[in-house]
Parts: C-alpha cells; structure tokens; sequence
C-alpha cells in the first residue's frame, strides 16, 4: 500500500542534504508550507540554495532559516518588504547571495524544469539589468532572452487536503506557487491541512497529482498568519 | 470673458477614476500597486471587467468588509480580496502564462519614468543600499497586450516623468502605450508623446515645461 | 454583461478565415468537438493548417473537412489508424502536406504559445527522423532539440460545462489537449455538453478559465462515438 | 541424468507476466500498445502501481465490463479503462511533463529492433507507402527513468531484434535499460547486451544465435 504520510516534520525533511536547492511554496504568507519552514531552520542544514517569491519577515520562517546561517544563496522575485530585515542584514554584510528574477520567469523555469525541458526563451526582462550577460536571441521580429529550468532537490509545498498517494488540493490563493514547485523537484514534501481519504478527492478537481509527491505530513495550522502587507 | 482659472492637478482618486473610464467590458486587466490598484474601484458593478493578480486569481472582486476576510484570499499586493462569481484559481505558471502569452488585455502599472520610446522604469531606483525586488513587473510590461501607466508627471520635487531615456534601471523595453498622469492623458506612439487630453486650464507649453521629453499634438 | 454563449456552430466560427492555423482538441474521439468541426468541413474555407492528434478516421469529422479540400497541412502526432482512408488517400496523392510531431512536442510547442514563450529546449526526437535539419544544443552534458510554438488562429475544443463568461471543465479522458489549446490560439471556441449559470463550478476545479475562451456554443451531442480502436 | 527438454519460449501473456513481476510497489509506470498493455494484467490488485496514460490519465484501471463502459475514459491505445481509486485527471501538456520531466518511474515499450547501446526502434518500418505516426513513442522513449523493452526475440521470419546498430528509423538514442523476450531478460550496459535469465533448456549459444549483437554474462 502506498502510503506518503510520515509523522512530524522531522521525519519529512529526513535525507535533506546541506548544499541542497529547495523550493519554498507560498505567496505573501499563503500557501507557505510554515512548519516545514521551522523544521528547515531547526535542521543541522548549510549552504542551502532556497528558491521563494519572497524572502521571509520579521524572525520566523525563512527569515529564521536565513539568520541561522543556512542559506548561501536566495533565488526570488521580491525580497525587499517591511519586515525583511535579516535579508536586508545579511545582504549587506555580503554574507547571502542574492539571485532576483521576475516573477513570471521564476515561475517558468521551475516549470520548466517539471516538464524536463533544459531552458527556452522568454520576452520578459529583455534589455534590463535582470537580463544582463543572458544570451538574446530573435524570433519572428522580437528579441528574447534565454532562461534556463531551476530544478530543486527538494520542494517544500502548503496543501489544503492530501490523500496517502500524495494527490493534493489547495486553498483560494494558496495555490500560488506550490503546484509548480511539487512538480519541479526531485523530492516533494507537502504540509497538509486536511487529510482525505484515498478516493475522497474529485479526480477532475486534484490539482496535484500525488506522483509528484513524495511525502506529506499532517499539520493543521490554522489560518495564515497575514500580518503586514508583504510585496 | 474667461476666468482665468489656476489648473487643478487630478488626485489619486481621480486618476484612477480616469483610467477606470477607459476600460470596456470584457477586458482581462492586472492592476499594479499603488495608484492602478484604486482603478477598479471606479469600474462600475454592472460593466463586467475581469481583474487578475499575478498569484493566480482571476476576477478578484473588491476588498471584503473587515469581518468577512478570507485569510485565503490575496491579490499580489498582499491585500484582502474577494472573488468576483465567476472568477477562478490557477497556479503561479498558468497566471504568468497568461500575462506572457497575449491574454491580458491590459495592464496598469504605476512608474518612475516612462520614456517617449515607452521604455519604462518602475521597479528599482537604482540606489544599492537595499536588496532590489522586482516581482511580477518585468512580466506585466513584457506581456500585457497594453501597458497603461498611471503616474504624477512629476516627482515632488518636480522633476519630470515623462523623458527621452529613462535614468532608472528599465523595466522593459517601448512597452508603455498609453499615459495618465494627474496632468493628461499622453499616448506613446512611434513619433513619441501624444497629448491626447489635459486638465481644465492647462497649456500644452505648462505641460511641456513639466516634461523632458518633447509633447506632440494629435495628427 | 460578458456572455460568450453563441448561438450555433455557424455563428461560432463567424470570420475564420481560409488560411488560418486551426488547433483541434480531442484525442481519439474522446473530447473533440464534433459539431463545430462538421461546421468546419462545410464552411467556405480553404487553404487551412490543422493541428489535431489524430487525422480524422471514416467519412465524418475531420476526414470530411479534408475530403472537402479545405485544409492544405496537417499538424499532428498519430494521423495513421484502421479507418483514417481520406488522410492516407490525400498523402499518397501529395494533395496534403503533413507534419508529424511528437505528442508531447505536440502538446509543449501550444503550451509553449500559450505562454508567449517562442521556443524551447527537448530531449525527444533527438537523433530521430523528425528533428532532422533541428538546431540541437548541449545543456549539462545532455543534447536537446530547439523547438518552436505553435499557436493557432482559431482553436476547437469541447467542453463538458461551461458558463457565460467561457469557463470551462472537461469530462475525465476528454480533457487531453482541450486546455492547452484553449490557451493557444487568437481565438477560441468551444462546444459544450452542459451549460452551466456563472457561479455554478467551483473556481477550485475550473480547468480552462473564461479569459483563455472568446466564444461558446451549446451542443448536448451526448456520448463520444468511439467506434473502432484509432490510435 | 536430465532429460534434455526443448525450450519453450514464453507467449506474450508470460512475457507480460515477466515483466509484470519486476514492477515494484508505487512505481509510476506508462505501458505501450501491444504487449506492454497486458502488464497491468499481472500486477496484482493489493500491490499498487500507477499507471500513467498519455491522454492524461494517472491511475489506470482494469478494463470495465461490457456494459459498464464510460465513453468519456479510454486510454492512449483507445482501449475502454477505468480510473482507480486514488486516480486523477491532467491535460496533455501536464501528462507529458510527467513523462519528460523525470516523473515515469518507467515506460514499457514494444520494439521492432533494440541496439547494443540502448537505441530502440519501433515507431516507423521506414517504408514510405502510408502516412508515418509516431504518437507519444518519442517523448516515452527520451523521458521516462527507465525504458524497458517487450519484444519477440527475432522477428516471424527469424531475422534477430537484438541488433549492432539498429536498421529501422530510430525513436530515441540510448534509451533501452532493458529488454524481455520470449526467450530471456536482458540488461543494456555500458558495455553491451547482458544476458540476466534465460527460459529453462535454452544455452547462450542458443540465444546467440538468434541475436545479432554481442550477448554477454553478468560480470
């Protein structure tokens, strides 16, 4: 029988290598796999290449993970926000490299790297800063950039319901980034608020389909902590 | 005889409202932060527009009473939303897919400086101090079937906006079409600034004394 | 008020024009849109490039729209079955250009449009007939084939429900490429079994959201005729 | 002493069965036409595999009775399935991002010829009478983890599969694991073809002879 749940976070983030590239779901505190965060910060884990839409606020979740000294290197569209002191810190000090890309083109290199395809070309970010030493290339008339896939090792993702085969579900705006993520990853870890029973969950409504899930664990949080308006 | 009445620069409110007045039925729109976000406020009920945020949202309705937020239910600026019926959820891949693929009909982004080729600059001011962010603007204007810009002609310290190269770092290149200003409204066309409107009392040589860039008049 | 609902398959495709690139969904009977491709086989076209898994099995369908002369190439993965006779014919007579792509090419280059990319990177058909003449490119150790996107003027999908402002779910198998086509093409069109009131389908489980579809039409046709074993 | 005993090769429902065996629990798994279809026959119902089908289909079923057809759910061979428990639904462009990113954890194809150095053949005879189609064969043969092979060992007329260089046009380079026939299991390796298992009664010699390419013995 398949069966994806483990039994606390620990046991989720089991195999997690220092130097590993992780993908961290969430948008603006929804959908962000928070415990899984903690755990993350609490691991014995270094020189972690972490790939988020934001970099964390105030001093818990990526933040946290940040200020334990953890990550070598952020790949995201917007760190900058009222409460992201420990990356503004730690930016400063040069002690954390900082990789900014737009969001839509984060968003397709990761899906890119799903669908096994090594980069494609992309209209966005010509001629900016963003784009600097990327090959061009025209097509058609117009000039594009080169963008390669961002595969993770890990994806860390926010679930609304999950099954034991790793079929998930999310919730309004907390789909986000997590269903791209769970797929781009060569070990997909999802937090679940709900557990449904195999078969429960409509097969034309699941949105992730549990062979891209590797494990699952159950952590009925609550709501998402909103607090300030991040972007 | 006229008064001569001193000009009176368009508000906020008024510039949103201005741009909402411009946006048929039917169209997919993104607003950005700030000024653009107000424009759907003056969107009437009954004229059906479908707003869409970059996290997946398609026809985000108006902010819900304090009360009634859904903690679920953000727009890209991380401010409660609701959704309008009919509206729908995709992930970050299809929403950016529909930004880059020619399925937006409009986007409205607020800007430092637009240049008379529709160069725009929004998202960095340049200045190395802080960690620069660019979410999903480099997207938008590389995207979006037009790209409207709403803005103050000039910074507070009256610096003009509308230019003939950008100073800022670029956010994408000849993408802007269109812009409102508290000032006029300014298309961008192969010949550079076309002053389509001005506010009561205005001279297009005030207004051009408040642009770098040269202003022309409809052909 | 938006309200896509047209009100039959001549009206639906009112100014498609001779010498448009047409995608059609389905895939072996299951999710086409039979109607509106009877419409095409009697509308006053020529010169048309079909993109469709299949090439159209029997006199019906999209047999009959090129037994009509109407389309010029054919774009598509699997064009040969036990009853496709009209396309086999047309072949061997040179009266029909034909282009064989890979499925999943097939699928990725309208995904590929869909998103405003202009071409990406892909193992398959590497070293194989059909990435003959193909830029190919190393990427990590690995050789790839540069693909282009494949948009259409027009696409054909079938739905299952749909709503006034072109929202759209699909029924289990018929699903396949309907989606990724609806997001594909300048314009869109789809039949639907069920109309369903705005409101009705739970934003959770739309697949095709309205922004991706211009025009729909209400055809309750029933069961798919799956007939003989196609592919 | 043995009688000596003529060796009977497998029929195509033990090669299935064969192959069947090697498939562990929770694997993800795409199944070609032909033989490679029977393989789902021989897993048992309390192991689960999920069986992915091109058409967007993950999660397999046995084929429903007669009158308990869905008309809606067929496989990538057109076949009538069922949707197991646990089962879901993506379109095309998903389904093969499952197969090309990495995701199949294998594919079982049919073959008219497989090479020493894994290239397999088996979309096109290169004869140029009728349209050629190639279906997904390509994107399974480059995509999944692991490619498997069910074949014949020689073709009716006796002309060995198992070949140097394959003659017919090819659907991927190097992509053969490993090969069932009716005759033995064979892994492809760096090295060549190495004979795993062979049908009781049949020498190496035997099976030499009925290949082309070099077999070899596990090291």
């Amino acid at each position: 029988m398949i069966d994806k749940f483990v039994r606390g976070t620990a046991e989720a983030l089991a195999g997690v290598r220092s130097g590993a590239t992780i993908l961290i779901g969430g948008f603006g505190q929804v959908g962000t796999p928070n415990a899984l965060i903690e755990a993350l910060s609490e691991a014995d884990l270094r020189d972690l290449t972490v790939v988020c839409n934001n970099a964390g606020t105030g001093t818990h979740g990526l933040a946290r993970v940040m200020a334990e000294g953890r990550v070598r290197k952020i790949i995201c569209s917007f760190p900058r926000s009222a409460g992201s002191v420990v990356l503004e810190e730690l930016y400063k000090e040069g002690k954390i490299e900082l990789e900014i890309v737009p969001q839509g083109t984060m968003a397709e290199r990761m899906r890119a790297a799903s669908a096994g395809l090594p980069a494609f070309y992309t209209p966005t970010g010509l001629g900016t800063a963003l784009a600097e030493g990327k090959e061009t290339r025209e097509f058609d008339g117009r000039t594009y950039v080169l963008e390669r896939a961002l595969r993770g090792d890990v994806a860390l993702v926010e679930a609304w319901q999950a099954d034991r085969w790793g079929n998930l579900t999310y919730r309004k705006a907390g789909r986000n980034f997590n269903p791209v993520m769970a797929m781009a990853a060569e070990l997909t870890i999802a937090q679940t608020q709900h557990v449904a029973e195999l078969g429960a969950l409509d097969p034309e409504a699941i949105v992730t389909p549990g062979v891209f899930v590797d494990r699952v664990v159950h952590i009925p949080y609550g709501e998402p902590d909103l607090g300030k308006p991040l972007y | 005889m006229d008064a001569v009445v001193e000009p009176k620069p368009l508000n906020r409110t008024q510039m949103a409202a201005r741009v909402a007045a411009d946006i048929p039925e039917g169209w997919i729109v993104n607003l950005g932060i700030g000024i653009p976000t107000l424009v759907a406020d003056h969107v009437p009920e009954d004229r059906e527009v479908i707003f869409h945020s970059e996290n997946g949202v398609i026809g985000v309705g108006p902010a819900p009473a304090e009360d009634a937020r859904d903690p679920w239910l953000i727009n890209a600026g991380k401010q409660h939303v609701t959704l309008r019926t009919g509206g729908a959820y995709v992930h970050h891949a299809d929403s950016f897919a529909l930004i880059r693929g020619g399925h937006l009909d409009l986007c409205v982004l607020g800007a430092f400086e637009v240049a008379e080729n529709g160069d725009i600059a929004n998202w960095s001011t340049g200045a190395n101090e802080k960690a620069p962010a660019v979410g999903g603007a480099m997207d938008l204007a590389a995207g979006a079937r037009r790209l409207w810009v709403v803005m103050e002609h000039t910074t507070k310290d009256g610096r003009p906006r509308l230019v003939r190269r950008c100073s800022y770092p670029l956010t994408a290149l000849g993408a802007v079409k269109r812009i409102y200003t508290n000032l006029a409204v300014i298309d961008v066309e192969p010949r550079g600034f076309v002053v389509r409107e001005m506010i009561p009392g205005l001279t297009l040589e005030a207004l051009q004394a408040r642009s770098e860039a040269r202003l022309h008049l409809p052909a």
